[in-house]
């Protein structure tokens, strides 16, 4: 579910780190507050368990991946407020080191990920604990939570997607950022979440849930304390109401901005004639690109061949001496 | 139980990037520099509307890592491959719905900004990243849990390591389910590393830590950092600049 | 000084099965002492300087300090906390879980600068215990790619350099050189001074005659028996 | 039976910079020998076992085993390094990372079970150690829950139980309680036979006295000098 940069517009991205901000700050307060200070490094064994859980990821169309996040699992753990916080941190990780999910997009890939999930996941696992009875009854809660948590995010990721060509595309009517509008994106999401992904999740979480209940019972111990109060639903709830509506009023303004823009410069850029010298043959054709300045085409271009050159030769320098693997069992 | 080992041994290539090469080419410019000019550097690109400035910069990366040991680059240019594959098969039903340009943006964009994150990421060690992240003022909750959080990773990914090793070590009969045995070893694995690191940060309580990390030898504002920090007037000179004249 | 009366503790590593690991302990330790405990495997050692230290915390029974008890919800407030373990030092057994830090000078200052000593202070101490310790030559390695004794070293002196009231040692010669060994003893003799205090674990007999005023004794059956 | 031929090591920290850890070693160690390696901390003890078990390679040099050359090309085939390692057992220095099972039984049965001992003889053999290490109390126990010491008994167990004909040790005696030293102390003499190899890395020269027929020596310097 990772989304990378630049398949979503800048603004779209602006808009949901914007969202996160209020999140980010109560769910910080709110463990400082009610997790113990000893407790607290739990929070990254969490955040490692879920960024384990996202590193076996297996790509689906429409521009993303899919894989088990553990946010519902985090949550059931230690409530929705740290699961937002160590979630955060292993997408951060993974953006950051395993250049997994962008930078732009973090605020929005936190969005669905860290907010979303393990929220909605929460929501749902409380209600059935309560309607529940008997001993298994967290575990089952988890699972279905889980299953309606990572539903809820996929959604919300998809909505990011199918909404960008309808708000973003240049003067040429080409969408300048991800293609596929909602009736694209919504199904090529939701089929992988609904099924391989959303069981994955399911099993991820009732599999440690259920190894933590019989290895650790001292890490089950800090959950009961929280509770989602008042005030954070009415901020999910004008979060959920007021997100959708940000994004439609900086796209249509952008997009009105940029065309005009264009339209304003007209001579120097000219869209078609840029894709028509470079979308075929190699990269660089010519030596030089249409639109720019001859001898701008000329430095660029030789520096990027050699550059590459050096490059090649590099690694084949390398290529004959393979990376040690350590001895395996 | 084969496995628990062989995911195990995924945990441990996971992880263990980070021991085998903690301080190569690392950069001798502030981290929380590197960090904002990349950020930077994503975000101009993003918002380009022409293909120059995303050209410019690619030639610009591509020029610096030139000059790194080939170990590197093929370090910071395998992610990077894998990216633009991935995103030029995704784009390339779009070029038959009418969107051809996308392809192309996308894929070159996507090109430039996994490059400079994989750049970073390979020259800036996690524990300099998590310096960074304090240096810019981030919740201390929030840097310390990130710290926990690679801690674990990095305890978890040894603690794999030389459990795979105790296990060949004494695995020497045929495989065989049976006589196997190993069924809990990813369990304790996790529960030990979870073990270990909480004793860490026991360690670091005992030594007076308030949740403030302070450095040894704080790194002041030099002259290299002070050349690093113009690469942002002229990163946005260079946008302004194209976004108009061209 | 430190007082434990009739403390207990046990681990309970599953609802069902829980450990005892100390039974009833009673006893008081003063300052200008240096305490060696000694006990079979197993004892209970370990566990008794984690609740010293204020890392666990007495199944039953007081743990007083100073005057103060030490309990869970005392230790949660930070500045008590801090303050505590300020005045205790403590070398882990295994010492390669207590490093944490990029390198071995960093180690060294990271509780100085904990207790905010001006930098002056702090680099002419990590100088002096790199240079105590044989530290030199890997001062700038990253401490979890030593050997056993140079991280036992490390940790030593980290500790050591922050000059805690009460220092707690868990078998502080285990993995060290015989040069490493004659090191600690003399220097664990020049550090006893009428307002330290000092506890050592150890397993050899030599050493804990050579540094202890007073020897305590723990039973297999994880009780506490003097012995002058 | 051994033969290390102008063996040298070096980690590979980073691509710039890497550390030596053994110097042109040569040496041959014959069966029915027990070898005491001694040296200073960070002289390359452990990382000679590592070699010797496989588990590293030299950077340079070669190490014979029984007329074979163990390589890392050779190790990756799976018969033969598990035949390999059916005659070495190693108890490493920080035995905690060496337990990987759920129970302290399972631990020392489980290397008698890959030898596809009959259940007779492995159930005999796990009683045997379980009370010649004393570990009866704690056999049900998880082993990463328990104390130093008691994890040192129980990797020694695991391992002496196999029955190894080349049997390395790096520093067995480290964090037992003074029992358990003499208890390894005679067992080792009484496990030495014509046609067993032991070899141990030790700090105590009261214990390598005892126990060695032959003493290795390390330098700082990484070197290997041999003393009768
Ligand atoms: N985390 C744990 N969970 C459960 N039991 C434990 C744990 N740690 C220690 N124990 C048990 O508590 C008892 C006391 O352990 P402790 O580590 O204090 O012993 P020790 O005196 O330090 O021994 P050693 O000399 O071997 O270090 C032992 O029986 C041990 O098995
Ligand atoms: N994983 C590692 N990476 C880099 N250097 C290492 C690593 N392990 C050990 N070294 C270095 O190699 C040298 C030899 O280490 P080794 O562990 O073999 O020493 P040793 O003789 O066993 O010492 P000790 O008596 O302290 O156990 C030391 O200088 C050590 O710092
Ligand atoms: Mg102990
Ligand atoms: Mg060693």
């Amino acid at each position: 579910m990772h989304i990378p940069d630049n398949y979503l517009s800048p603004q779209t991205c602006a808009v949901m780190a914007a969202a996160m901000v209020p999140v980010w700050t109560v769910s910080i307060k709110k463990v400082k507050a009610e997790i113990p200070k000893v407790k607290l490094p739990m929070l990254g064994v969490g955040a490692a368990f879920s960024f384990l859980g996202m590193m076996f990821n297996i790509p689906i169309p429409g521009g993303t991946t899919g894989h088990a996040v553990g946010g519902t699992l985090i949550a059931s753990l230690m409530g929705p407020y740290a699961a937002c916080i160590a979630v955060t941190v292993a997408l951060l990780i993974q953006a950051l080191i395993f250049g997994d999910g962008g930078i732009l997009s973090f605020g929005a890939n936190c969005f669905n990920m860290a907010f979303v999930l393990p929220f909605v996941g929460y929501a749902a696992t409380q209600l059935i604990m309560k309607r529940v009875k008997g001993k298994n009854a967290d575990l089952i809660g988890s699972a279905i939570g889980s299953y309606v948590g990572i539903n809820a995010a996929a959604l919300c990721a998809a909505i990011e997607f199918g909404i960008q060509p309808m708000l973003f595309r240049d003067a040429a009517g080409n969408a300048l950022y991800c293609p596929y509008g909602l009736n694209v994106s919504i199904p090529a999401m939701m089929l992988g979440h609904l099924t391989l992904f959303g069981i994955a999740e399911v099993v991820y979480t009732t599999a440690v849930l259920a190894f933590v209940r019989k290895a650790a019972p001292e890490m089950k111990s800090s959950t009961e304390a929280v509770r989602t109060a008042l005030p954070l639903k009415l901020l999910m709830a004008a979060l959920v109401i007021l997100t959708p509506l940000g994004l439609l009023a900086e796209g249509t303004a952008w997009g009105e901005w940029s065309t005009d823009e264009i339209a304003a410069t007209g001579a120097g850029f000219t869209p078609s004639g840029m894709l028509s010298g470079f979308s075929y043959s190699s990269l660089i054709p010519d030596y030089s690109l249409t639109g720019m300045p001859e001898w701008l085409g000329y430095i660029l271009s030789a520096v990027i061949g050699a550059a590459i050159l050096i490059i090649i030769f590099k690694l084949l320098s390398v290529a004959g001496n393979s990376k040690k693997e350590n001895l395996t069992v | 139980m084969n496995m628990n080992l062989q995911l195990m041994r995924l945990i441990r290539r996971i992880t263990g990037n980070d021991s085998e090469y903690q301080t190569a080419d690392q950069s001798r410019i502030l981290p929380a520099l590197r960090l904002s000019v990349a950020f930077l550097a994503i975000l101009l690109c993003a918002l380009s509307q022409n293909a120059i400035y995303v050209i410019m910069i690619i030639a610009a990366e591509l020029l610096w890592l030139s000059m790194k040991s080939p170990i590197f680059i093929r370090k910071t240019l395998k992610p990077v491959l894998i990216a633009v594959l991935f995103c030029f098969v995704l784009m390339l039903p779009a070029v038959s719905m009418g969107h051809p340009r996308t392809l192309l943006t996308v894929s070159m964009k996507v090109f430039e900004s996994v490059l400079i994150l994989s750049q970073l990421e390979n020259s800036v060690s996690w524990q300099n990243m998590t310096d960074a992240f304090r240096t810019l003022h981030c919740p201390q909750l929030f840097v310390f849990t990130l710290d926990m959080t690679m801690r674990f990773l990095v305890i978890l990914g040894r603690y794999s390591n030389s459990i795979l090793e105790a296990v060949s070590l004494r695995r020497v009969g045929p495989d065989h389910w049976k006589t196997a045995g190993t069924g809990g070893i990813l369990g304790t694995t996790f529960l030990r590393s979870q073990k270990m690191s909480l004793e860490t940060s026991e360690a670091m309580a005992c030594r007076c830590f308030d949740g403030e990390y302070r450095s040894y030898r704080r790194r002041r504002f030099s002259r290299p950092d002070a050349l690093y920090a113009l690469l942002i007037p002229l990163l946005i000179a260079l946008f302004v600049y194209t976004q108009q004249a061209m | 000084m430190i007082e434990l009366q009739d403390v207990s503790y046990r681990y309970q590593s599953t609802p069902m099965q829980d450990t005892c690991a100390l039974d009833h302990i009673t006893c008081h330790l003063d300052m200008g002492r240096c305490y060696c405990l000694q006990g079979p495997n197993g004892c209970g050692k370990s566990t008794l300087f984690r609740i010293l230290n204020g890392l666990s915390f007495p199944t039953s029974g007081h743990y007083i300090f100073n005057g103060m008890e030490i309990t869970e919800k005392s230790m949660r407030n930070p500045d008590f906390s801090k303050n505590f373990h300020k005045q205790v030092g403590f070398v882990f057994q295994h010492s390669e879980i207590q490093l944490f830090c990029k390198t071995v000078e960093e180690e060294i200052a990271f509780g100085l600068q904990q207790l905010r000593l001006p930098d002056s202070e702090i680099e002419a101490r990590v100088e002096r215990y790199i240079q105590l310790l044989h530290l030199e030559n890997i001062r700038q390695r990253a401490p979890f790619n030593l050997s056993g004794g140079e991280q036992k070293r490390c940790a030593l002196a980290a500790v050591l350099a922050m000059d805690p009231k009460v220092l707690i040692l868990d078998e502080p010669i285990s993995g060290l050189d015989e040069e490493g060994q004659e090191w600690v003893t003399s220097f664990i003799r020049d550090l006893k001074s009428p307002d330290r205090m000092i506890i050592i674990a150890t397993h050899q007999s030599s050493f804990a005659e050579k540094v202890a005023d007073m020897h305590l004794q723990m039973t297999k059956e994880h009780r506490m028996t003097f012995s002058g």
